[in-house]
């Protein structure tokens, strides 16, 4: 019980920092990739100490106020709620929908942030951030609903549990290929960074936030990095589970290996996203909706096939 | 204390009171308008307070007239669902009245308005306490009246909106009337409880056909997809205040009359007969399939409204739609989730359209992009409306989640893999109609006009502030409404579901959902963030002008175009438009104005030539004369 | 207390004669005469309708017994027609003085009286020759009501006459070849023996006899397609007339109809021709109405549509199914007579009998509109109204009798119904008024209207009074028949 | 480093006495070495300047070697880039977006012309002296000035930071009421 709590206390700490260290290394990554030298990787951790420090923090109302404390709430949240490697934290209180739920927090949160600021960019970035989510939703939807017929439970533990043998992504192929497409406008990399587009929008929806706001928003993001990815490997990796042995040393084993996968996904994503340029929304919206939706659709007739005959 | 009471707790109490109520009510407007509201007020309080107390005991009135043709009698119940709905009905309607009591002034007549409000309301409680179809039809047939004069009090502009309204309505009546008929001559009752011994014995297409006719009367109701189309207008153009009980009380009486025949009467056994998909009734998962691609149509068409009730009318459509999927699905987890959304549907889009009404009246105007930046002038309304539409989003922490992630349970179970993602998309969609509400009147600038705008009186915010705590309270223990929905399984015989206060778990390869878990959770994340935010130095609040415009100043120009409201949504609009425009509309309209151009046809037969008359009457006599040495 | 239906007709018949000498004693004399008559006739036939509810009453003319001398038969559903009639007679003597228009308003009430004299003839009467001459006198009395017009719809109304006259002469001939083919095979004339022997007769003479009463009576009872004179009589009917028609002659002539099928042929063939006409009726008449522009012409193909209602009822031939024809009859006499009526006020107020004119009425005449609305409600079959209850009936009955059919035209004809007269009702109440003038319904008028609204809507929340003489005036028909 | 100060007092006979020691007291050196180190700015470009921008963001000079990062809003900037001359109307603008950036900002101007002009120096409507309006913390001499003296430029700015004497928005602050006036002077109708 003491040490589940501890775990429990621990986790967003630990997240928190290996997600700014992750983006930093990331930095990095897409700097070499651009043939550049590139901040050093503990930048993220300067750029948010500088954030927090700043002399002066600009607000507009308290309904302003609620968009960040949202975006950590929702984020923190979730996270407490998906089985990292070895910890299962609170997944047996919640399934994959509450947490898909749940992650809605700190959107929604960030989204009536930005309307309060009154900045009409900000207004537009949000509508380009939630027609964006209704775009990856649906192959999204599509490939995690395939897994959860074919393994016929929707508990993320389970999930994770049922995997020990193979991991969906061998069994399911396709829809691990759709979620993966779908987690690159979930991380907001181009070509899905629509929503905070700083050469169109002006960073949209944060483009009010400065200082502790921002520092606030790059920590809720750097946990969202875990999340999000964390969700596509309980789905489809296994839950990183690499170790079916009992005992607390393998559980920190599988919890690394998972931060690894973690780390991984990341990297796919900022690969992409250094080489590529933006959609407009609308071309990213069709875009899901057709490709990524057939071959979603194709896995689930896979899957219901698999499990039903 | 409330023994007092005991007497009155009985159907024909509160339905006669609520009639009685109508008539002095609107009596009373003669004499002086402030009788008259308090009138309405306190017999709509009482009759919804009676309701509360009698629970869901069962209580039987029969009552037979002494020389009818057809030799039946009447019977009034309350059992666990009837007692279900018009908790659901009367909480609505009276708080309604409550609100509207709000306003100086609904309609040109406000005597039959409220007089009508309580009429509707005894309507709506009779068609739930009814224990014969008789009755059932009759209450229905008045609701549907006192509905459509209800909305024709708007004025000019609800001309079109009611009068479909009323055909829909009125076409789906005569539907119920004739699956009605159907079941008294084969079984030769109308009660309840008869048939409920002896409809599970019919043959399967006599039951297709009955529940096929019944059906038809309440997915009108229920605006499912394709007889939605009377909605939008109606719930747009009726007066204010009253379409928060036309889309939040009395659109449930579709899904009650689903349950009511599918599950209390004709029996799951008896539903699987007509042929089973996957373990559910092929009838079911027509129903619920239906509802899913409701949700969705009418989600897309939410989206690209401008018009505030207008896009709470589709949502409601779509939102009924779940209702019917986890209804039609029918599985304990199913129709929990079903009754549980329509519950939460009732509560959260009453407030909507409540918070709806108090926006018109402030802005003068039900365009959303007439609206902006009320937020911080008018909180209490954005405390509810938010958590309203929180609630309709389906965000943790409010009751609006645990009926949606039961809906999407109930369909994943069963593999329905067409049904579960056009759910799961239709929710999606909801966050983009639902924020649109939130950035177009709160958020954003606030135009010159409104700068004196606030708060209204107590009468219209404590209604919304008792619907927004109840919404956070069914957050928090999604067990109180779902044990009630539980004994209402149990009465209908589906197996009920496993609920705690807190927590519901529906069995060994399910997820669970534990609110109190997540709230705990939620509370803790809270106080980090707030630590965090308050750890960090204050913050100078500005003006809600002072935004980066690259430079530019926007203080002379904020109603022009600093408010991003208008065209919200343009660009995925201009994706789906081609879709969207074959609208089902055109359908109706194209048979109407068919059978306008029949009709026209047909007058052209009375000439007004005498000739061709006296014609018609040789030919007749002529062809009658030859038929008869015919045949005879 | 023994009633004789014979002093129902001779009375009125008899006044009918003196109104236009009691002109000499006052210029308003005539009026009241008239109008004392038919509260006579009424207070009669309701004492009739309590006796004939008990046993029927059986008066023979000259004490002649059948089947030689004529004899009156007051059932209680002959009984309950004649309080119909004396009914609307009476309130549409109340209502009717500022709708007439031109100078001898004695010739006025003589016919008027004589038409409810014939009218009551009609129902009373139990030989076939009598119903024929009954019913010419109703006609006779009908065309020369429909003639009094004065004014600019005058010429509208002659015309109309003469197309009426041209039809109703024909009928008129039609029934009196039915009833000579009918005596030459039978030797009677009386119905209960004709009853008795029409069995025995020649059927293929019988048959045609029926065929030509059935034309003959069809075209007062509005059957399509012998109803071509309806729209234009409607129309060009002062309001008064045209409500009368709707509220007696039609009721009466059908009565005739339904009679001589039930209880003279007793046959299912008739009863098929009524199921199918009647439903054709109504279908046309509801369909014809959709498209009208002109108020009157409206409601008179409403008439039609209500007729084809109660056709078709009959033509069911159950005893449910009768009653709900009487229940829709009722309603259709009351409603309709109302509807002409407050349609009158307000074509009165407007002059001109277009719908487009009635926007905003509800503000400008509010009583009368609500009136109107409370016609227009029970016509359409809404609940706490008249119509609806019969409309239930008749669903159930059809049903019943496993005319699914049937059922499923019946509820969509109401379904167009709902859709014409909600228009109308909502140009009324919803509409903003044009800034006119008008002149509002007098009071007598109004009272007259209030008390057809009350009938309508007691119709429709207690119906149990009405089915209590229902039923045995269902059953008398069917006794015929040897229903149940 | 020009004496701005003594422009503004100048003008408006004020005395302005410098205080050196106004960062160093309230701000701690580790977070003034974040600020140093996480310079984001927004930079208006109002003339050339601009171009000599984008090759130190590329993989050339590569700003983000110093976590320099550009931003497109004033909310989220520290420096703010003037790259060129000003007129009046530009003016407006930069006060605007200087004025939106939360504390601590700091201000560069590039080439000659924010300074005196440079070639549009008799234009009617070009501000000769920049900072009369705005307090500028560093200016960068040259028509137009390289990149490698824009990298010198940051660094001797980072120096600053770290010893306290990048000042100007205390500066502004302090003197809100002479910089108004100025800037009023100018516009004359506010806005």
């Amino acid at each position: 019980m003491i040490a589940e709590i501890l775990v429990l206390i621990f986790m967003p700490v630990f997240v928190s920092f290996m997600g700014l260290l992750f983006m930093g290394i990331q930095r990095k990554i897409t700097a070499r990739v651009q043939n550049r030298i590139g901040p050093p990787f503990y930048q993220q951790f300067i750029d948010v100490m500088k954030l927090f420090s700043k002399r002066e923090n600009i607000g507009h109302n308290w309904v302003f106020d609620i968009g960040p404390i949202f975006a950590i709430v929702g984020m923190l949240t979730t996270m407490l709620f998906i089985p990292m490697g070895g910890f299962r934290l609170l997944s047996m209180d919640g399934d994959l929908i509450v947490v898909m739920y749940l992650l809605v927090i700190s959107g929604l949160g960030m989204a009536l942030g930005a309307g309060a600021s009154g900045n009409p960019n900000a207004g537009i970035g949000v509508m380009r951030g939630l027609t964006l989510m209704m775009a990856y939703e649906m192959p999204f939807v599509i490939s995690v609903l395939a897994v959860m017929v074919y393994y016929h439970t929707t508990s993320l533990a389970e999930i994770v549990g049922m995997q020990s043998g193979m991991w969906a992504l061998i069994i399911l192929p396709l829809s691990a290929l759709v979620a993966d497409m779908a987690l690159q406008a979930q991380f907001g990399k181009k070509p899905f960074d629509q929503p905070i587009a700083p050469a169109e929008v002006a960073t949209g929806p944060i483009v009010e936030y400065g200082g502790k706001y921002l520092g606030m928003l790059m920590v809720a993001h750097s946990i969202g990095m875990f999340v999000e990815a964390g969700l596509f490997i309980d789905i489809f990796l296994g839950g990183g589970l690499l170790f079916h042995q009992p005992g607390i040393i393998w559980q920190v084993f599988n919890f690394l290996f998972w931060v690894l996968l973690v780390f991984a996904l990341y990297t796919l994503a900022v690969l992409v996203n250094a080489i590529m340029p933006r959609y407009r929304i609308d071309q990213a919206f069709v875009f899901y909706w057709k490709w990524p939706t057939i071959i979603a659709i194709i896995g689930l007739a896979y899957a219901l096939g698999v499990s039903v005959w | 204390m409330l023994e007092f009471l005991n007497p009155m707790l009985r159907p024909e109490w509160m339905i006669s009171l609520l009639f009685i109520g109508a008539l002095l009510t609107y009596f009373a407007g003669k004499v002086s308008s402030a009788l008259r509201t308090t009138f309405a007020i306190i017999f709509s309080v009482f009759v919804a307070f009676l309701v509360f107390l009698s629970g869901s005991r069962d209580v039987l009135t029969y009552w037979r007239p002494s020389a009818s043709p057809m030799g039946f009698r009447f019977v009034l119940s309350i059992n666990a669902l009837s007692w279900f709905f018009a908790l659901m009905i009367s909480m609505v309607s009276a708080l309604t009245i409550v609100y509207s009591a709000g306003f100086g002034k609904n309609t040109e007549k406000d005597n039959a308005f409220y007089g009508l409000n309580l009429l509707l309301m005894g309507a709506m409680l009779g068609v739930v306490f009814s224990g014969d179809m008789l009755s059932f039809f009759i209450f229905w047939e008045i609701m549907t009246l006192a509905s459509y004069l209800l909305t024709t009090l708007a004025g000019k502009r609800a001309e079109k909106g009611a009068l479909n309204y009323m055909i829909i309505s009125t076409a789906g009546a005569y539907s119920i009337l004739i699956g009605m008929t159907m079941i008294y001559t084969r079984f030769g009752t109308l009660e309840f409880s008869g048939l409920a011994s002896v409809m599970g014995g019919a043959d399967p297409m006599f039951l297709l056909i009955t529940l096929s006719m019944l059906g038809i009367g309440f997915a009108v109701k229920a605006a499912l997809a394709p007889f939605y189309v009377w909605a939008p207008p109606a719930y747009s153009e009726a007066p204010d205040s009253f379409t928060p009980v036309f889309s939040g009380a009395l659109s449930k009486l579709g899904p009650y009359g689903f349950t009511l025949f599918m599950y209390g009467i004709v029996g799951l056994p008896a539903l699987a007969k007509m042929g089973t998909f996957r373990g559910i009734s092929d009838f079911g998962y027509i129903i619920a399939l239906l509802g899913s691609i409701t949700a969705v149509i009418a989600t897309l068409y939410a989206i690209a409204q401008d018009d505030i009730k207008k896009l709470l009318a589709y949502s409601s459509i779509s939102q009924l739609g779940y209702v019917m999927m986890g209804i039609g699905i029918g599985t304990s987890i199913g129709v929990a989730g079903g009754l549980y959304h329509a519950l939460n549907h009732a509560i959260f889009k009453t407030t909507l359209f409540m918070g709806a009404g108090v926006l018109i009246y402030t802005t003068g105007s039900r365009k959303l992009s007439d609206m902006g930046g009320l937020g911080t002038k008018m909180p209490i309304t954005f405390l509810t409306m938010l958590i309203a539409i929180f609630a309709l989003a389906g965000i943790p922490m409010t009751g609006g989640f645990g009926s949606k992630w039961l809906l999407y349970e109930a369909a994943i179970d069963k593999k329905f893999v067409l049904i579960a993602p056009l759910a799961f998309i239709a929710s999606v969609g909801a966050f983009l109609y639902s924020f649109r509400i939130l950035q177009s009147a709160f958020l954003g600038q606030l135009p010159e006009r409104l700068k004196g705008a606030k708060d209204p009186s107590p009468l219209i915010t404590i209604p919304m502030l008792f619907f927004a705590g109840l919404l956070v309270l069914f957050g928090i223990a999604p067990g109180i409404p779902l044990g009630i929905i539980a004994s209402v399984e149990s009465y209908l015989g589906i197996p009920a579901l496993n609920v705690s206060t807190y927590s519901v778990y529906l069995g060994a390869n399910f997820g669970a959902y534990n609110a109190f878990t997540v709230m705990t959770v939620i509370t803790l994340a809270l106080l980090v963030a707030l630590a965090l935010f308050f750890i960090a130095k204050k913050s100078r609040k500005v003006g809600q002008t002072d935004t980066y415009m690259a430079g530019e100043v926007p203080e002379h120009h904020v109603d022009l175009y600093l408010h991003y409201s208008m065209n919200f949504y343009r660009p995925l609009e201009r994706i789906f438009a081609p879709y969207l425009r074959n609208r089902l509309e055109r359908l109706y309209d194209a048979f109407g104005s068919g059978y306008e151009l029949i009709s026209e046809g047909i007058r052209r037969i009375y000439t007004g030539d005498v000739q061709h008359y006296v014609y018609y009457v040789m030919v007749f006599l002529a062809v009658m004369i030859l038929a008869g040495w015919w045949w005879l | 207390m023994v009633i004789d239906p014979t002093l129902m007709i001779g009375v009125p018949l008899f006044i009918a004669f003196l109104i236009p000498v009691s002109t000499f004693i006052n210029r308003k004399f005539p009026r009241y005469l008239a109008g004392g008559t038919i509260l006579f006739n009424l207070i009669l036939s309701m004492l009739l309708l309590d006796a004939a509810l008990k046993s029927p009453v059986v008066s023979y003319l000259g004490g002649w017994k059948p089947p030689f001398g004529i004899v009156l038969y007051a059932g209680p559903l002959g009984a309950m027609l004649a309080l119909l009639i004396s009914t609307v007679s009476i309130l549409t003597w109340i209502y009717l003085p500022e709708y007439i228009e031109g100078g001898d308003k004695e010739k006025f009430y003589m016919l008027y009286l004589l038409l409810t004299a014939g009218a009551t003839g009609m129902v009373l009467t139990g030989d076939l020759f009598n119903l024929f001459v009954f019913t010419e006198i109703t006609a006779i009395a009908s065309f020369s009501l429909l003639a009094y017009s004065k004014g600019k719809d005058e010429k509208e109304a002659m015309e109309a006459t003469i197309k009426y006259m041209i039809i109703g002469s024909l009928s008129s001939a039609f029934f009196l070849i039915g009833i000579a083919l009918l005596y030459s095979v039978t030797g009677t004339l009386n119905m209960a023996d004709l009853s008795s022997r029409i069995p025995h007769a020649d059927p293929r003479t019988v048959a045609i006899s029926m065929m030509f009463i059935i034309t003959g009576l069809g075209v007062e009872a509005e059957m399509f397609p012998l109803n071509g004179w309806t729209p234009d009589a409607y129309t060009g009917a002062s309001h008064p007339v045209s409500a009368v028609f709707a509220g007696i002659v039609v009721k009466a002539g059908f009565y005739a109809l339904a009679r001589v099928i039930f209880s003279i042929y007793a046959s299912s063939t008739g009863l098929g021709i009524m199921l199918v006409f009647g439903i054709i009726t109504l279908i046309i008449g509801e369909s014809a109405a959709l498209r009208q522009t002109d108020l009157k012409r409206m409601l008179a193909y409403s008439s039609i549509g209500q007729m084809g209602l109660i056709i078709t009822a009959f033509g069911m031939g159950t005893q449910l199914s009768l009653v709900g024809g009487l229940y829709a009859l009722l309603n259709h006499a009351f409603a309709k007579t109302l509807l002409f009526m407050s349609a009158g006020a307000f074509i009165l107020s407007l002059g001109t009998r277009n719908i487009g004119a009635l926007d905003g009425m509800g503000k400008k005449m509010p009583v009368n509109s609500i009136l109107f609305t409370i016609g227009a409600f029970s016509i359409m079959g809404l609940p706490f109204f008249g119509g609806f209850i019969s409309k239930i009936v008749i669903i159930y009955a059809s049903m019943d009798a496993g005319y699914m059919l049937i059922a499923i035209l019946i509820l969509s004809a109401s379904v167009i119904e709902l859709v014409y007269f909600l228009r109308v009702v909502q140009r009324i109440w919803m509409r903003e008024p044009g800034d006119s003038e008008v002149k509002k319904a007098s009071n007598a008028s109004i009272i007259s209207m209030m008390v057809l609204a009350a009938i309508v809507i007691v119709m429709g929340i207690y119906p149990q009074a009405f089915f209590r003489i229902l039923g045995p005036a269902a059953g008398e028909l069917l006794k015929a028949i040897g229903g149940a | 480093m020009v004496d701005d100060e003594k422009i503004v007092s100048e003008d408006m006979g004020v005395q302005v006495e410098k205080n050196e020691n106004m960062e160093m007291r309230s701000f701690g050196t580790v977070k003034r070495w974040a600020t140093k180190r996480s310079l984001w700015m927004v930079h208006y470009c109002t003339g050339c300047g601009g171009i000599e921008l984008a090759p130190l963001m590329t993989s050339r000079y590569d700003m983000e070697r110093f976590g320099m990062h550009p931003m497109v809003t004033p909310r989220q900037s520290d420096v703010l880039l003037i790259t060129g001359y000003v007129n009046i109307k530009t003016l407006k603008r930069i006060i605007r977006t200087y004025e939106q950036m939360p504390d601590p900002k700091y201000v560069i101007a590039f080439g000659s012309c924010p300074i005196n002009g440079g070639p549009y120096w008799d234009s009617y409507a070009t501000i000769n002296h920049l900072d009369k309006y705005i307090p500028i913390d560093l200016y960068i001499a040259g028509c137009m000035p390289r990149p490698q003296s824009i990298v010198r430029a940051f660094e001797d700015l980072m120096d600053m930071i770290q010893d306290g004497t990048a000042d100007g928005y205390m500066r502004y602050k302090k003197y809100y009421e002479p910089y108004k006036a100025n800037q009023e002077k100018i516009f004359r109708k506010w806005w």
